[in-house]
């Protein structure tokens, strides 16, 4: 009797919603909610809204984006998908092996894709061939970024090989600067690891062990080396690490109390906040080493009910691809846009870096998708490299142990 | 026909509850059964594998921690808010006079969730900012409280909070007991020229031992569902040092995409749970059906 | 007339264990029924099954004639009180009274009316507006008995109402009680297990046992008769005497040997005893038991006893000697002049003796 | 009990009394502040500016007092691209929390009663094996009942919410007023029978209103559990159904953007403010449900 009343109820709400003809409707599931984020995401929803739809937030934050997991799924098996939803990397893929993704090849074949996007980040929107994701922005990860001021009174440049950082850090040590800001999480320990091990194993060997899970690279004496250098990283972070939210410890940079952070692009956002200029006050590099990490952000279509949410992906899609949106949004994100063809006359030094690199790197093969943010890998072999190199970090761990455990791990991921 | 109904009325009032509780919690319990036989992973498939995910976790160093740290954060959490809980309870049944206000600020941490304080409890126990700063800060430069970012000990700073959290609940537990407890008998014991505490440990807390039962149950119940204390305060970190199952299951199951993983563990977390409250629940009834 | 109560053969089983076995009980119009017996006999139990409190294993049970085996507490016409007086604790005395009448939907006019009667009856007026939880324990009495008088049920039933009180007010309520029931003339069903309680207010008793019946009758019946051993030894304080003896038939009479640890057996003579088998129980009030000279008639023989204590209790003075490896005791006057250790004769009234089966302990005359 | 305190016999001399007193003050003042510290945290930085957060110590009392984030959090705050603060989602969470509390109250109440008062054969069985759904994990029942919610038509609504609260709450609160019903004799369902009334009535007339203890400590319990959820919040909610916890989580736990701590913890109080209103009003009357019989065993 309840139920059915309740049915009822939502029944009504639906046909009275769905009553103006397709009218785009969306319903997007994403994770963006402080400040900047969601003023990019807003960026967005005036676009949708001038074109005639309407759009209905559903922001879940949190462990980047782990509550929307567990968000998404619930409304997945309930059979109420959200018509978005904020996806990246394999996660796409594997979303649509369960069979729950919408095709979008047609707009993506009408607004020309193909041309305007590097193929390695086009190549994880494709599911089975056909277009089942977005792309929104590229993040670059291998940054490091360093306070200006500090490494100009300690007369210290950009390094460019782990050494020279090596160097420059116990010099910084010795001055009483903390050489590296960071904050002990997982995902924070594995955006170091990654960086380094980029830089280590080269862009052929970070293909190999954490796209290809080639076990030999994996257990080879570069990946010895990659744990070694994080051994000394552990050295050159301050006593109080732990579980310090990430922009605590960019914070730090920016007090001069650090001198150096490894992080992706976002962590440019605190700076800007802060009224910060890049160049200036603060600078950014790659890290040492050849190659570009990327984290694309895109939005996966589910598979919906109504010819208004159907027209609301189709909108979606087109607008999030557009030119015009690539622009705004990454301007306020921090990113640089996924697709090749904007002009970037409004973005700040370190975006045009960003955009330089990635071209260079998109030709040279050296364009990769990086582990630690979801990129490469399925959630359960990443994650269990985390683990490894997380437990590692955070322990006395002998490097060569590191190693034995990585593979092991690895293996029991699948 | 209406003395028939009125013979059937507990019973069908009881019915739905009953009903709900048979699949909501027993079939799911059994859902999760199947699916750890599973190769499940995004979603939940239903052909079964046999008992490969079983295999995994036993292999997986991270569950052995997560173990680990269940026993020990368990028993010293389920230890220590009891004897706090106590001591207060004792403390406060002294006729303080401002007992109101003190008891609702010894209370008041059960209503707020550790979203709400997991932020403030990182900075209090961040060395580098909360308690070890301040005191340092007051001209004990040798002070040093920085168990959150020490491996081995960053287990204790979660039963710090989880003790914050709950003590207070037990306290009120064994606050009432005590004003429940029969005063002639106390009278009798002060006029035979017992001390007080002789009183306490010898009349008033044994008298006590459902209440500890109670609180025990309770305690265990929050021990072994607590997720944001940890999710909150360390994120399980250092490393994974501070996992705990219901973590490492949340983990699985919604970050990583790993369903039959996180079945497999939760199935085992129930085997814990079973462990403890059947006993509980065994001698509950056995007590009650004597009365 | 029909019984306003009559019970056939009811039996009542929780699982496997039976609790009543075998029940027939029948009461006219006007009678107060006690049920006795040790805790645990089953009387209780009884009681909730008349009351339909309890759903009965097997047999009938009709109220006014009814079949009431089936019908459900509040449709069988009855009141009942209880032993902790079951006052319903967050309603006001009249409240409490007035409850059933407001659940059975009578007028306001008509509760006001019979709760006045009632108040006035059992002088509660003062109490009607306070709370349960703010009277003595004698006034609530008077509250639970009021909440069953205002009914004016076919049938009262009473679980142990005196047990709470103190011995002074347990005797006035006793007899308060008992002045109701000549006063209205209801049928009532009371339970106790206190069997003085049951001798001054019944005018039927039913002695339980182990969930059976051991002696339905007249308290006269019950005192002087009792069925059985059980029955002899429960009712009357101090207990009946129960002394082993033998019976040797000889001829036309019958005669009595009773053993003694000191000195010769004593020797009875009587002819109620004739056919009675060799091994017998030999059961003797002590009031039937006194000092030689102070008792005479037919069946009064003396024997001469050593005394082993004196008991004075006011109006009489119990002394007790050792008969058939037994203390007997005697209910003598309170200026006797028996001392311990002393020899005394003592004068046995064999007419009121009573004989029980060793084996069975059945009555036997 | 409360005796116990003052007739101390002459063991102790009157020095060693105050002596002793001053102390239990003393423990009882430390014990405070423990409790205190996170809520004084929250506070003061609740009323910091961002920019005495970023140069000053995070656990020091503000320079200069500002209610800007409190008003920001309560209604400018942005949880995606909808910068209305917390308020909207506050009365979701008023919507959902107060029928679940209030049905679940009630349906362990009945339980309860059934269970104490009305004892049947399985009664004890059905008992434990509720009791036992109050431990299993909630994480085990996500996914199965998002299944079953989306067959029921309920996935997403407030209503769906409610429900699940519902279901998982019976085991608590039976457990509470089963505990606090077998202390009442049986004599009175017996003797309310007798006079006429119910099964319903019963309840109704005679058992509710002996329960306002045992309600308030339900109420508190379950009040606590259902607004303090971000679980079930997040998994069975969707845009405009979401409960406080899921907005103040995504203020707080934002990972890839500038971070507003004053705005942050007085969002968290605000969302924490029923919850610590219900412990300091009725934190009295827990005590005194909890001494009215829910204690035993």
């Amino acid at each position: 009797m309840k139920r059915s009343a309740f049915a009822a109820v939502s029944t009504i709400a639906l046909i009275s919603a769905s009553a103006v003809v397709a009218e785009p409707q969306a319903e997007v599931l994403h994770w963006w909610t402080s400040g900047g984020e969601a003023k990019s995401v807003a960026v967005l929803q005036q676009e949708f809204a001038d074109n005639g739809g309407t759009w209905t937030d559903m922001p879940v934050a949190g462990g980047g984006g782990d509550a929307a997991m567990t968000a998404l799924r619930a409304r997945v098996l309930s059979g109420n998908a959200p018509t978005a939803v904020q996806l990246k990397g394999p996660a796409i893929q594997e979303w649509y092996e369960e069979g729950v993704l919408a095709d979008i090849s047609s707009v993506a074949e009408a607004e020309g894709w193909a041309d305007v996007l590097p193929a390695s980040i086009a190549g994880h929107m494709k599911c089975d061939g056909s277009w089942c994701a977005a792309p929104v922005n590229v993040h670059r990860v291998d940054w490091i970024w360093a306070n200006a001021d500090v490494l100009e009174s300690n007369g210290i440049a950009m390094p460019t090989t782990w050494d020279e950082f090596n160097a420059a850090a116990e010099k910084l040590a010795a001055a009483g600067v903390i050489p590296l800001a960071h904050g002990g999480q997982a995902w924070q320990d594995a955006t170091v690891f990654e960086a380094v091990a980029l830089g280590i194993l080269g862009a052929e060997g970070f293909h190999k062990a954490f796209v290809e899970l080639d076990e030999a690279t994996l257990t080879s004496d570069a990946m010895v080396a990659v744990f070694d250098q994080m051994r000394t990283m552990r050295g050159f972070v301050d006593a109080n690490f732990s579980g310090r939210d990430w922009n605590l410890a960019t914070a730090m940079v920016m007090n001069g109390e650090a001198a150096f952070q490894i992080m992706g692009d976002w962590a440019k956002g605190e700076f800007m906040a802060a009224g910060k200029v890049p160049g200036e006050d603060f600078l950014c590099a790659s890290t040492p080493g050849d190659g570009f990490l990327y984290n694309v952000d895109s939005f996966a279509m589910f598979e919906v009910d109504g010819e208004d949410k159907k027209a609301g992906q189709e909108l979606l899609a087109e607008l999030i691809v557009g030119p015009s949106f690539q622009e705004v949004f990454n301007l306020n994100k921090g990113s640089i846009p996924a697709r090749t063809d904007v002009s970037l006359d409004a973005f700040d030094s370190c975006a045009l870096l960003s955009a330089a690199d990635m071209q260079a790197s998109s030709e040279n093969g050296s364009l990769l998708p990086s582990y630690a943010h979801g990129m490469a890998l399925r959630g359960a072999q990443s994650g269990a490299i985390t683990d490894v190199v997380t437990a590692h970090f955070n322990s006395d761990m002998s490097s060569a142990d590191a190693v034995a455990q990585l593979a092991q791990a690895v293996a029991n991921s699948y | 026909m209406s003395e028939w109904l009125e013979n059937h009325l507990p019973k069908m009032v009881l019915a739905p509850s009953f009903i709900a509780v048979l699949v909501f919690v027993y079939g799911f319990i059994g859902w999760t059964a199947w699916v750890s036989l599973t190769r499940s992973k995004l979603l939940p498939r239903y052909e079964i594998h046999g008992f490969i995910q079983y295999d995994r976790l036993f292999a997986s160093p991270r569950w052995d921690t997560a173990m680990n740290n269940l026993f020990i954060f368990g028993a010293l959490f389920i230890v220590i808010a009891m004897v706090l809980g106590l001591l207060l309870a004792i403390m406060l049944d002294q006729k303080i006079r401002t007992e109101g206000v003190i008891r609702t600020i010894y209370l008041y941490p059960m209503a707020l969730s550790m979203i709400v304080t997991g932020t403030a409890w990182k900075w209090i126990l961040n060395p580098g900012l909360g308690i070890e700063a301040t005191v340092r800060g007051w001209g004990f430069e040798n002070f040093s409280f920085d168990w959150v970012v020490n491996p081995d000990f960053a287990i204790y700073t979660i039963v710090l909070a989880a003790v914050w959290q709950s003590s207070g609940f037990v306290m009120a537990l064994f606050l009432a007991g005590l004003r429940s407890v029969d005063g002639e008998i106390i009278k009798a014991a002060q006029v035979d020229g017992i001390p007080t505490w002789r009183i306490y440990t010898a009349i008033i807390i044994p008298s006590m031992a459902p209440i500890f039962l109670s609180a025990f149950i309770v305690l265990a119940h929050l021990a072994i569902k607590s997720f944001d204390l940890v999710i909150a305060l360390t994120g399980g970190g250092p490393g994974y040092a501070t996992d705990l199952p219901a973590t490492y299951m949340y983990a699985m199951a919604f970050s990583r995409g790993d369903i039959g993983q996180a079945a497999s563990s939760a199935m085992i977390m129930m085997l814990v749970v079973f462990a403890i409250v059947v006993p509980y629940l065994y001698s509950e009834l056995r007590a009650k059906t004597d009365g | 007339m029909a019984p306003i109560l009559d019970i056939k053969s009811l039996y009542k089983n929780y699982g496997t264990t039976e609790i009543l076995k075998d029940i027939n009980v029948a009461i006219e119009p006007g009678d107060f029924l006690v049920l006795v017996g040790p805790s645990g006999c089953g009387k209780s139990t009884l009681l909730n099954c008349i009351a339909g409190l309890e759903p009965i294993s097997g047999g009938s049970l009709h109220i006014g004639g009814k079949d009431m085996t089936h019908v459900s507490p509040k449709d069988r016409d009855i009141a009942m009180v209880f032993q902790s007086y079951a006052l319903y604790p967050t309603m006001s005395v009249a409240k409490n009274i007035t409850f059933g009448m407001k659940v059975r939907g009578i007028d306001q006019a008509t509760q006001d009316r019979k709760l006045a009667e009632v108040a006035s009856q059992l002088q509660i007026e003062q109490l009607l507006n306070r709370r349960p939880g703010q009277l003595s324990g004698g006034q609530r009495q008077r509250v639970a008995m009021g909440r069953a008088l205002v009914r004016d049920p076919k049938l009262f039933l009473f679980d142990e109402p005196l047990s709470n009180l103190d011995a002074k007010l347990r005797v006035e309520m006793r007899s308060e009680i008992k002045k109701l029931h000549q006063t209205l003339g209801a049928s009532m069903v009371y339970v106790t297990h206190d069997q003085i309680e049951a001798m001054t207010l019944a005018t039927k008793i039913v002695v339980m046992k182990g969930g059976v019946i051991q002696q339905i009758g007249s308290p006269s019946e019950i005192y002087n008769r009792p069925a059985n051993l059980f029955v002899a030894d429960f009712m009357g304080s101090p207990a009946m005497n129960l002394i082993p003896a033998k019976i040797r038939q000889n001829g036309g009479d019958a005669q009595i040997e009773i053993t003694r640890s000191t000195g010769a057996p004593i020797v009875f003579h009587d002819p109620k005893a004739k056919g009675l088998p060799e091994d017998v129980i030999l059961g003797l009030r002590p009031e039937d038991i006194a000092e030689s000279g102070f008792r005479a008639g037919e069946g009064v023989q003396e024997a001469e006893c050593q005394v082993e204590m004196v008991e004075p209790a006011g109006a009489d003075t119990y002394v007790v000697s050792e008969l058939g490896g037994k203390q007997v005791t005697a209910r003598m006057h309170a200026e006797t002049s028996a001392v311990p250790g002393q020899s005394l004769s003592f004068a046995f009234d064999l007419s009121k003796v009573s004989y029980f089966s060793t084996g069975s302990g059945e009555r036997l005359n | 009990m409360a005796d116990l305190a003052h007739s101390t016999p002459r063991s102790q001399s009157n020095l060693g009394r105050i002596a002793l007193r001053w102390l239990l003050y003393i423990l009882l003042a430390v014990f405070a502040l423990y409790y205190l510290m996170p809520l004084f945290v929250m506070v003061t930085t609740s009323l910091k500016s961002l920019d005495e957060i970023r140069t000053g110590s995070l656990v020091a009392l503000p320079r200069e007092v500002t209610f800007d984030a409190w008003k920001t959090a309560w209604s400018g705050a942005c949880t995606g691209i909808q910068c209305e603060g917390l308020q909207p989602y506050f009365w979701n969470s008023v919507l959902l929390a107060v029928p679940a509390v209030m049905i679940s109250t009630l349906i362990g109440a009945l339980n309860g009663y059934v269970i104490a008062q009305w004892r049947f054969k399985g009664a004890n069985l059905i008992f434990s094996l509720m009791l036992f759904g109050c431990f299993i994990p909630f994480q085990v029942v996500l996914l199965p009942m998002a299944r079953l919610l989306g067959m029921m038509g309920l996935a997403g609504t407030i209503p769906g919410l409610i429900f699940v609260h519902v279901i998982y709450g019976i085991g608590f609160t039976t457990l509470f007023f089963r505990n606090y019903y077998v202390t009442i004799p049986s004599e009175l369902v017996k003797a309310a029978k007798v006079d006429g009334a119910n099964f319903f009535r019963i309840f109704w007339s005679i058992f509710l209103p002996l329960s306002l203890p045992i309600i308030v400590v339900t109420v508190i319990w379950q009040f606590t559990q259902i607004w303090n959820d971000f679980l079930f919040g997040v998994s069975f909610s969707q845009a405009g159904t979401q409960p406080v916890t899921v907005a103040l989580n995504n203020i707080v736990n934002s990972t890839t953007g500038v971070k507003e701590y004053n705005v942050d913890m007085a969002a968290a109080i605000i969302a924490a403010l029923p919850t610590l209103l219900v412990y300091v009003v009725a934190g009295k009357y827990f005590i005194r449900g909890l001494t009215a019989g829910s204690v035993k065993g």
